[in-house]
């Protein structure tokens, strides 16, 4: 039915995540490595925050409370044996000895966040459009605060510090394809459409036998999981996490990637991600030769207040340009009307 | 528009890359603070009391001969990405040491990275005692423990105060502020004082009248208020404690150490107030004296807080220790940091002599009365 | 149970929004492949009883059964699982999906979640999407659609948006077909078409149907069996030349002489 | 805990209330006209400050004059706001003005870090304003009265506005419905730019009121009150401002009461307390307080 194009698109994704972060391994410096992974990890929070936002239309602002759940989940399980007495004196003792690699680690602290957001979703899914921000925002807030405040597990406001440096491109770009590639399956899927379709009008869907509830909730739950996943990525890649890392600021950052891009669209969200990423690193050398800190952030919110008045649908709406999605095959070049 | 932006970004991408590296002419250091967020208002004056080190340096003709320092500066934004973002651009530069951050959540995801190159780090604010150790021995602290300052301000009010029962609030959202109140508490126990309440606060809170009124409220009324909180906060807490009606000695580490508790609460009701500080306000030591009049001459207003004057003893640190090595070489500069003995630095003498590699610097204890600051004592550590 | 035969039976069905009584004690029987008409001024309640047999509303007494099940207290989605579907009188299209795409949200409920099918890509999951797209485009093409299945719902014309959502509704594979003013907006040629498909499916698939219409030459045209409503409550039902001359009727419409068959009540 | 202690504690609660509520109602009002919020509006607030700040300590101007001005430049402000970025804008989807708002808020920030410096400034109130009252066992300030009092008079002024003038009709028209508001003959964009002007009129007030009761202000002072209007405005309804109000007494009481009548440990969970009771009055009421329903595409 459909035409190749995404699949030789994918193909040609893989090709050039791995020919690039064997590249850029290789040759780039540890600043450049380091922008690049946090490019990365940006693609992955905002693809997935599309799935919650841009195909459900839930405007949830939680995306790094899930962060935060699967990047402390991560760290603790993967924590030095050596320092976790050194550390972590108050460590409750069924936590003592529980390691795991960092593979399986960065798992459990997606699915950890996954099941979380099962557990928020009961709760607030039932509420509409700003209330669900507020609710979500309040998610948030309790998420640093018990952070902040269970000293045992987490060290409060100063963290878990001293992981090792697990992420690098590789790992990065490898969950970067898995993200676009989920993502992309369940947008183009019984399931996607399920979800657009409620985002557009629930009422409606409804009537057609969609279930309300289970879409929402799966779109948070997926959305959460990749959070958690890059939650893991984003502290291995410090070697630290603290609660004040993931603020309401991250959440505005993420969720402008989203619009601006075009919610609903990964295309959009992905090359957003890019940009924003570059963007902000790029205004440093201003900055720093003239001494006009916060410059970046002005012209940023510039640029992005002009995209919002004159594409507020953002860079490609809410569809996949052309040339990912191919033409449809069967499609006869009907201009009709 | 995408073009547009690519185009630009490879631009300014491209110019780290392309500018070239100099014969090692100049001597690199990185600085890294928090220009803009939160945590601004302590790291700028950081910041400029480096910038201000580096100039008199230069003026005077520089380090080994003439080399010039060149002080690269990175916005960390108050957020740990970006600090450690900025780490990595100061390494991938070629700097020879890093200076920088007033908070340890800042330290630690960009020390580690320096520490992993065998680059010394010096932090100019963040006092922490267990640092040194968490990070390794390329990191270096100009400021006392908060141990120490705590201690410090512990056996003043419990000796020159009299305070026998002690109310302490704590700012429970930051780990400085935390460990302060752990260490006073620790000290004021084994003095034999009695903590009669314990109160907490987050930074950002403007309105402390629940706290104040479970203050009144307590049994029996304490001698003293210990505040464990950072500048922002100072001057409001002295502010409204005083505006109603309690006159009780108000006790706090360096936080304190701003105009605020003054400028807020006005004069009048700015009394009675007590911490312990580095030591360079109202310090009659000539380089203190210097580097009040060169900070005014170049800003054109005081220094801001206690953090200029670390953030110029950072720089200073490093360029003794500089033209001790007589090499400008991160491996030699870290040997000859560690060896630092007796460095008189505006906030103090600094030496490397303890196990924990926490400098053993003499702590001011400062009084405010009517608005006016007095040095009443300095503080030395007394063990090790 | 004396509902067995019964394909949809209403007993007593009561709604009231805080004071205002809108629907008052009505009741339906329809059988296995009935073409049934819902007329009445406006303001008579005629959507809210739509609302309350798909589920949207819940309903402040009365119960009524479908296969002689109790499905009172379905939500919409439950509803449309058993067999019942509808249209919405302001049409309710997902507007910036496709027409094709519109179809095929039907038809999820059928095919389940599959949620790791979707994901890894298998063989069934690749099966079940094409059957979908075939199933979707049959549709289409019933309802006159197939030049336009990759437009935008919203960049199409009135007429059409109201046939897609025909499509959408057949979609889902009812027993039961519930629709609200689906000639509202069209033209004289428009709504003849669409009366011939309307007796297209009715007779081709033995479909039951109940339709709210102001076009009462359509209704009458198309439909076996009348009821009418007025002001919530029940007033006549029967053939349409019974209802043609019942004297509450022509009452009913007369005592409201701004009446205008177009209006939104 | 005595009779005293709780009325201190309900007196306190009720002031920073009034605080809230100040900023809350401006808030409320845009949002409840076009659907926005306004995350700029917090930072409206530090200009009112700031506004302030320059006025008494430069020009010396006498403080009805200074409110005055503080009151123009806030105007000043909504109206440029909106008719630079807003209004290219309405007819988007509402995130897109959230989002923008957010741009602005970032840029007012970082604008004002870069020309008045990060450091905070103290900033003080004329000493009448500063005088301690008691009445039985509770103390406050005359700054606290003034402020409630504006609160107040502010909520009465404005519901009469909405409800008997000629604005306040094509504000509640155009609220109901903009197409149909706009076909009757309703002037949209002034009536969006008298709204715009008007709550940021009442948040520049509310930022002179916010330095001289707490006394020290900064550039990143905004945050706060945009987040804490934002939280009063939904518990009490989007859109209503006798609802605002009450949100914002109910947001300052329960903050208030949370570490005033719960051991000192709790304090530090009172964020997580505060929210944790806004998200279950939104499942209860979902809603608001006294909200009406904002439609399904919300």
């Amino acid at each position: 039915m459909e035409s190749n194009r995404p699949r030789y698109c994918l193909g040609l994704l893989i090709m050039f995540m791995v020919v690039f972060s064997l590249g850029i391994e290789r040759t780039a410096n540890d600043y450049i490595l380091a922008i690049v992974s946090f490019t990365g990890i940006n693609i992955i929070l905002a693809v997935s925050l599309n799935v919650t936002n841009g195909f459900a239309g839930l405007f949830s602002l939680g995306h790094p409370a899930f962060m935060a759940i699967g990047g402390y989940t991560t760290a603790l399980l993967t924590f030095s044996m050596e320092k976790k007495p050194l550390f972590l004196p108050d460590l409750p003792q069924w936590l003592i000895p529980v390691h795991l690699p960092f593979f399986p680690a960065l798992l459990v602290g997606g699915c950890f966040a996954a099941l979380v957001a099962q557990i928020v979703g009961i709760s607030v899914l039932r509420l509409k459009g700003h209330y669900l921000a507020v609710a979500t925002m309040g998610f948030l807030i309790i998420v640093q605060v018990l952070l902040n405040n269970a000293n045992s597990i987490t060290r409060g406001p100063l963290g878990l510090n001293g992981l090792e440096e697990f992420t690098n491109v590789s790992w990065v770009a490898g969950w970067v394809v898995v993200t676009i590639y989920t993502c992309w399956k369940i947008k183009f899927s019984s399931l996607g459409r399920s979800m657009l379709a409620v985002k557009e009008d629930s009422m409606a869907a409804n009537s057609l036998g969609v279930d309300l509830f289970y879409t929402r909730n799966f779109a948070l739950t997926v959305g959460a999981f990749f959070a958690g996943v890059a939650g893991g990525l984003w502290g291995h890649l410090i070697t630290a996490v603290t609660p004040g890392s993931f603020s309401l600021i991250m959440s505005f950052n993420i969720i402008v990637m989203v619009v601006v891009g075009g919610t609903g669209s990964i295309t959009g969200s992905v090359t957003a991600a890019i940009i924003f990423t570059l963007a902000i690193e790029c205004f440093r050398p201003l900055e720093e030769n003239f001494g006009i800190y916060g410059v970046g952030e002005i012209v940023i919110s510039l640029v992005l207040i002009l995209i919002l008045i004159f594409k507020p649908s953002g860079m490609f709406g809410t569809g996949e340009p052309k040339f990912v999605t191919g033409k449809y095959k069967q499609l006869s070049p009907t201009n009709g009307k | 528009m995408k073009k547009c932006f690519i185009t630009i970004g490879l631009f300014f991408m491209s110019l780290p890359l392309a500018t070239p590296c100099f014969s090692a002419e100049p001597i690199k250091i990185g600085a890294l603070y928090s220009l803009t967020g939160g945590m601004s208002s302590i790291d700028t004056p950081s910041l400029r009391g480096a910038e201000l080190a580096v100039k008199i340096i230069n003026k005077n003709g520089g380090l080994l001969d003439g080399r010039m320092i060149e002080l690269i500066s990175v916005d960390a934004k108050t957020d740990q990405k970006a600090a450690a973002i900025g780490a990595k651009k100061l390494l991938s530069n070629g700097v020879i040491a890093g200076i920088g951050h007033s908070d340890p959540s800042f330290v630690l995801p960009s020390a580690p990275l320096f520490q992993k190159k065998g680059i010394p780090f010096v932090t100019s604010g963040a006092t922490l005692p267990t640092l040194p150790m968490m990070i390794g021995d390329c990191l270096f602290m100009v400021p006392f423990g908060d141990d120490d300052q705590s201690f410090a301000i512990a056996d003043y009010s419990f000796k020159s105060l009299g305070v026998k029962n002690v109310a302490i609030w704590t700012d429970n959202s930051m780990d400085f502020t935390k460990t302060l109140s752990k260490f006073y508490k620790q000290r004021m126990t084994e003095l034999g004082a009695k903590i009669v309440l314990e109160d907490f606060f987050m930074m950002g809170d403007k309105d402390f009248s629940a706290q104040i009124a479970r203050l009144k409220n307590v049994s029996p009324q304490p001698d003293a208020v210990f505040i464990s909180s950072i500048p922002n906060e100072a001057g409001l807490t002295t502010k409204q404690l005083r505006e109603n009606g309690l006159t009780l000695p108000i006790v706090s580490g360096d936080g304190f150490d701003t105009e605020l508790i003054v400028t807020v609460p006005g004069k009048e009701l700015a009394n009675d107030v007590y911490f312990s500080t580095h030591t360079y306000r109202a310090d009659p030591r000539p380089e203190v004296i210097q580097f009040i009049a060169d900070y005014e001459k170049e800003y054109g207003v005081p220094p801001e807080n206690a953090f200029a004057p670390l953030g110029y003893d950072a720089i200073a640190l490093i360029a003794d220790a500089i033209t001790r090595a007589g090499s400008a070489t991160p491996k030699a500069l870290k040997e000859s940091l560690a060896k630092t003995m007796g460095f008189k630095a505006v906030t103090g003498e600094i030496s490397y002599t303890r196990p924990s590699r926490v400098p053993v610097k003499g702590v001011s204890i400062i009084s405010v009365k009517k608005g006016e600051y007095n040095v009443e004592e300095i503080w030395f550590p007394t063990t090790k | 149970m004396t509902h067995k035969k019964h394909l949809l039976h209403v007993v007593d069905l009561v709604k009231r929004f805080g004071g205002l009584v809108a629907v008052s004690d009505y009741s339906l029987t329809l059988e296995q492949g009935e073409l049934v008409g819902l007329i009445g001024p406006n303001g008579a309640g005629k959507t809210t009883v739509f609302n309350l047999l798909s589920g949207v509303l819940k309903s402040s007494s009365g119960n009524f059964f479908f296969n002689s099940q109790n499905i009172t207290k379905f939500s919409p989605a439950q509803t449309a699982r058993v067999g019942i579907a509808r249209t919405f009188q302001n049409i309710r299209l997902f507007e910036d999906l496709s027409v094709l795409d519109n179809i095929k949200v039907a038809f999820h409920m059928h095919h389940g979640k599959g949620f790791l099918n979707t994901i890894f890509h298998t063989k069934k999951f690749r099966q079940t999407e094409k059957e979908i797209t075939q199933k979707a485009m049959e549709f289409a093409e019933l309802m006159n659609l197939t030049e336009l299945i990759h437009e935008p719902a919203k960049k199409l014309p009135y007429g059409d948006q109201r046939r897609v959502e025909i499509a959408r509704a057949l979609a889902t594979n009812p027993k039961l077909l519930l629709l609200d003013e689906p000639a509202a907006g069209m033209n004289p040629q428009e709504t003849a078409e669409l009366m011939r498909t309307i007796k297209e499916i009715h007779a081709k698939q033995d479909m039951t149907i109940l339709i709210v219409e102001h076009d009462m030459r359509l209704v009458m045209n198309l439909c076996q069996r009348l009821q009418v409503l007025n002001q919530g409550q029940l007033l006549a039902q029967g053939t349409p030349e019974e209802i043609q001359n019942s004297p509450e009727v022509i009452k009913a419409y007369l005592g409201s002489p701004k009446e205008n068959p177009h209006a939104i009540c | 805990m005595d009779f005293g202690y709780i009325a201190q504690q309900l007196a306190n609660g009720l002031i920073l209330g009034s605080m809230y509520a100040l900023v809350a109602i401006g808030f409320s009002m845009i949002y409840g006209i076009v659907r926005l919020i306004n995350f700029a509006h917090g930072d409206i607030v530090m200009i009112g400050a700031f506004t302030t700040l320059v006025l008494m300590e430069t020009a010396g101007l006498p403080f009805p004059l200074v409110a005055f001005f503080v009151l123009l430049t806030g105007c000043g402000m909504g109206i440029l706001i909106e008719r630079i970025s807003f209004r290219p804008m309405r007819g988007a989807p509402q995130v897109t003005g959230f989002i923008a708002s957010l741009g602005i808020s970032i840029m007012l920030q970082n604008l004002g870090i870069l020309t008045l410096s990060a450091q905070p400034r103290n900033f003080s109130f004329p000493s009448y304003m500063q005088r301690i009252l008691n009445l039985g066992p509770v103390s406050f300030r005359v700054v606290d009265v003034v402020i409630i009092l504006t609160a107040f008079f502010l909520m009465v002024a404005l519901i009469f506005l909405v409800q008997k003038t000629k604005l306040g009709i094509a504000m509640r028209a155009t609220a109901e419905n903009i197409d149909v508001a706009r076909l009757m003959g309703i002037d949209i964009n002034k009536t969006i730019m008298a709204t715009f002007a008007i709550g940021s009129g009442l948040a520049a007030i509310a930022g002179l009121m916010w330095g001289g009761k707490f006394g020290q202000i900064d550039p990143l002072m905004g945050y706060v009150p945009g987040l804490k209007s934002f939280v009063a405005a939904v518990i009490g309804g989007v859109g209503s401002i006798p609802g605002a109000i009450l949100g914002a007494f109910i947001l300052g009481l329960s903050e208030v009461l949370f570490v005033g009548l719960l051991p000192p440990i709790y304090s530090s969970y009172r964020d997580a307390f505060v929210f944790g009771v806004l998200i279950i009055i939104l499942i209860a009421m979902p809603n608001g307080l006294l909200g009406k329903d904002i439609g399904d595409k919300a």
